[in-house]
């Protein structure tokens, strides 16, 4: 599999400022969700992206659970137990909604009419491959829920991380050494410090906030 | 993508394309999407292929298309009607290609499409003239063959009623093959009698979601353009 | 495969009468559909049935084309061009029906579902194959609608035929010639003159009308 | 055969065996028929294979079913909840087996059963340890791995309202797993809040149709009883 390829044509340095935090993230990946797409939000840190859905964007979420047009989530007396999102958290329904049954929510997904996911991982190769379901450790109880069929089924499989773990190690990988979750799927992955497009010559930096270009790339290789 | 509402016909069927696969719903004349097929004709596209429950009765809606010799190749279950005298004509005279599905696997293979499914093994037609030739497998005891997803690049469909986000529902045994088709085609084109506000379809009703459909001609509106 | 098998402990011959016309078969073809079954009838002289069920017999009638629940043929103002049959006739709900798509209807057939189809045939053979789609004739335009989907779909599947075709020829032969619907599908053959049981040792006749059952096999079997 | 009302959850339960594949409905409590499983619970079958997208959480309801030790194996895709240490204690002393299916494919494979699929070719998981070692084929230029149906000797399905034919409404995400369920099980056992009259539910809403449903548990029924 090649290396991670740096576009110098391409890409963008934002080099007056730090990484992106959680909320900036989540602000740059709904920047890049088009105005009218049926988009899935994975459980955790990809929620935070509805919030910043441009009003008026047009922008359908859909959840696993059997739901198109879900709103944010359920307070007060909104809550109910019947209304949960595919986190089990309570959430609202917005005019326009449609309730259908877990197969017919799967056929949707598996049959590629979702525009866009949004999912969290532990490890993304230069492949695309995606790992987020299963860290593989002695004991861990493994639970992958509906995420093998997101990374195989949207139109576009994007991906919200952290660059590197809490121990400096790349989360962009040549190949994923936890378990797989699904193969050559993630078109983009959003990280704190870049922005990553996969193709099929490799994963091209486009973009990057209070690192340059050539430091990220020499992190992610540092054998080179 | 959000599905597009307009009052023309013309511009709901404008991207049909020679040569393209056209899913048209309808059984018999329930359900079937008239006022498009009318558009479709006028609009002109030829070599096209059809899949539809009939092969069109009278000599309106798909059997005015068949008239107009529009359709290289028909793909559907029951072509034979009473009044289905237009199919049998061009049928007999070696001017269409038929190829014929047991009804269920017609359904089901569209449903594969739609849901990303690459093949099943169906039990229906096992030993018969219509799956001669194919791969079968015996699995827990019984026969079964082979069956592939079957793609549309237009689905035409007769629905009753949208809202702005292009949920559908329908009218009793009108739903029919639309509900499939609308999965199955990489561009849904829905007649409705009218399209109501978001809000105006109870979400626990909705029998095809908005994320389906791509066009919406509203008759209501075609009405008020035609007057 | 075997020959029609005649079980004598268990015939009943009726003497005094002639052959059953149309609506004593459809009759009796009723009176053998359990209470509270779910049923389809097929196009054509199965309809007729529907005329025969015992009222609070609690059955429940599918049509392939999206329904449970379907009434009578609509009459007058009840004519509705959206509420059709499987011959596409104009028929009447009742309540409790419920509607579906044509995925859904026939995941209903195919997965066994419904308790018995009454189906017409041109042949039935001994090992219960059925012949019902095709002539095969030159010409003849070929058209199967459900027809395969019921045959192997339903619990029971029943067929309704005169037993002797206008040129005398026997619809229950040993192997059809007509281009099969189903294989092995068939468990009961109500004829004009007798009603035969499908079974893994063969074809037992079961009653007869007008005829003995020694006549019925000796007309059935001639070359014997 | 037309489904049976009863107000009496032992009675709804009275025909569940030991050594049964139990299919439970619900996505975590939303649908979860918890009065069918405490039924269950006290009826006393064991030795059971259960399905269910989870393997139950807090004290209640299908967790409560695990710490009865009922259940031999779970099939499920997502058991690990920040609540599910009933199943966590179960499976890390190697008290219970566990079978993990993407949620996607679990929800296939019982619309399979229902619908008389012999096996379908599934894109999900292709290249991942959850279908190692199975039969996989590509088509179309895509991979696929073989999936096969499954089946249950009974579901508990928690549902909204029932009519006296056993059509079905559900609420909100609550419906989830149900209604695969009632097609794929031999026996069909649901909890409804209220049981209405023929007519009591448009049929142009029900989302299960009453010819899936054997038994029907009418809370309301069943609080009147208790009182």
């Amino acid at each position: 599999m090649s290396r991670p390829r740096l576009d110098a044509s391409t890409v963008v340095e934002h080099l007056d400022r730090g990484p992106l935090d959680r909320v900036e993230l989540a602000r740059l990946v709904a920047r890049d969700i088009p105005d009218g797409a049926y988009v899935n939000l994975g459980i955790g840190q990809p929620t935070l992206v509805a919030d910043h859905l441009r009003p008026g964007s047009g922008v359908t979420l859909h959840t696993e659970n059997g739901m198109l047009g879900m709103g944010p989530e359920a307070r007060g007396d909104e809550v109910d137990p019947d209304l949960v999102n595919a986190g089990k958290i309570p959430v609202t329904e917005v005019p326009g909604a449609a309730y259908f049954h877990h197969a017919d929510s799967f056929a949707m997904m598996r049959g590629g009419h979702l525009d866009v996911c949004v999912l969290g991982a532990y490890q993304v190769s230069y492949a695309g491959d995606l790992a987020n379901w299963h860290t593989g450790r002695p004991g861990a109880i493994p639970a992958v829920g509906g995420a093998m069929d997101l990374a195989i089924g949207a139109k576009d499989v994007v991906v919200m991380m952290t660059l590197f773990g809490k121990d400096g190690a790349p989360k962009l990988v040549p190949a994923c050494t936890y378990p797989l979750t699904g193969v050559q799927c993630v078109s983009r992955v959003h990280t704190d410090v870049a922005t990553f497009h996969v193709t099929p010559a490799g994963v091209a930096v486009v973009e990057t906030f209070g690192m340059t270009a050539a430091e990220i790339l020499s992190r992610l290789t540092p054998g080179d | 993508m959000r599905a597009q509402v307009t009052g023309d016909p013309a511009a709901a069927v404008a991207e049909v394309h020679d040569g393209d696969v056209v899913m048209i719903g309808g059984f018999g004349d329930a359900g079937m999407p008239v006022a498009l097929i009318d558009a479709l004709i006028a609009q002109g596209a030829t070599d096209l292929t059809v899949v539809c429950n009939n092969a069109g009765g009278g000599d309106h809606g798909l059997a005015a298309l068949l008239a107009a010799r529009r359709v290289r190749r028909i793909i559907c279950s029951y072509p034979r009607q009473v009044d289905s005298w237009v199919f049998d004509g061009l049928y007999r005279d070696g001017d269409i290609e038929l190829e014929l599905i047991p009804q269920g696997t017609l359904a089901e293979r569209m449903r594969a499409a739609g849901a990303g499914i690459g093949g099943f093994f169906c039990p229906t037609g096992v030993g018969t003239p219509l799956t001669e030739g194919r791969e079968v497998r015996e699995i827990d005891g019984r026969t079964y063959v082979l069956e592939l997803p079957l793609r549309g690049d237009v689905a035409l469909v007769g629905a009753h009623r949208a809202d702005r986000a292009g949920n559908l529902v329908y009218r009793k045994t009108a739903r029919n093959f639309g509900p499939v088709m609308a999965t199955a085609a990489e561009r849904t084109i829905v007649q409705v009698s009218e399209v109501v506000e978001l809000g105006g379809i109870d979400p626990e009703t909705v029998v095809t979601p908005g994320i389906y459909v791509d066009t919406i001609l509203d008759l209501s509106l075609a009405e008020a353009v035609a007057r």
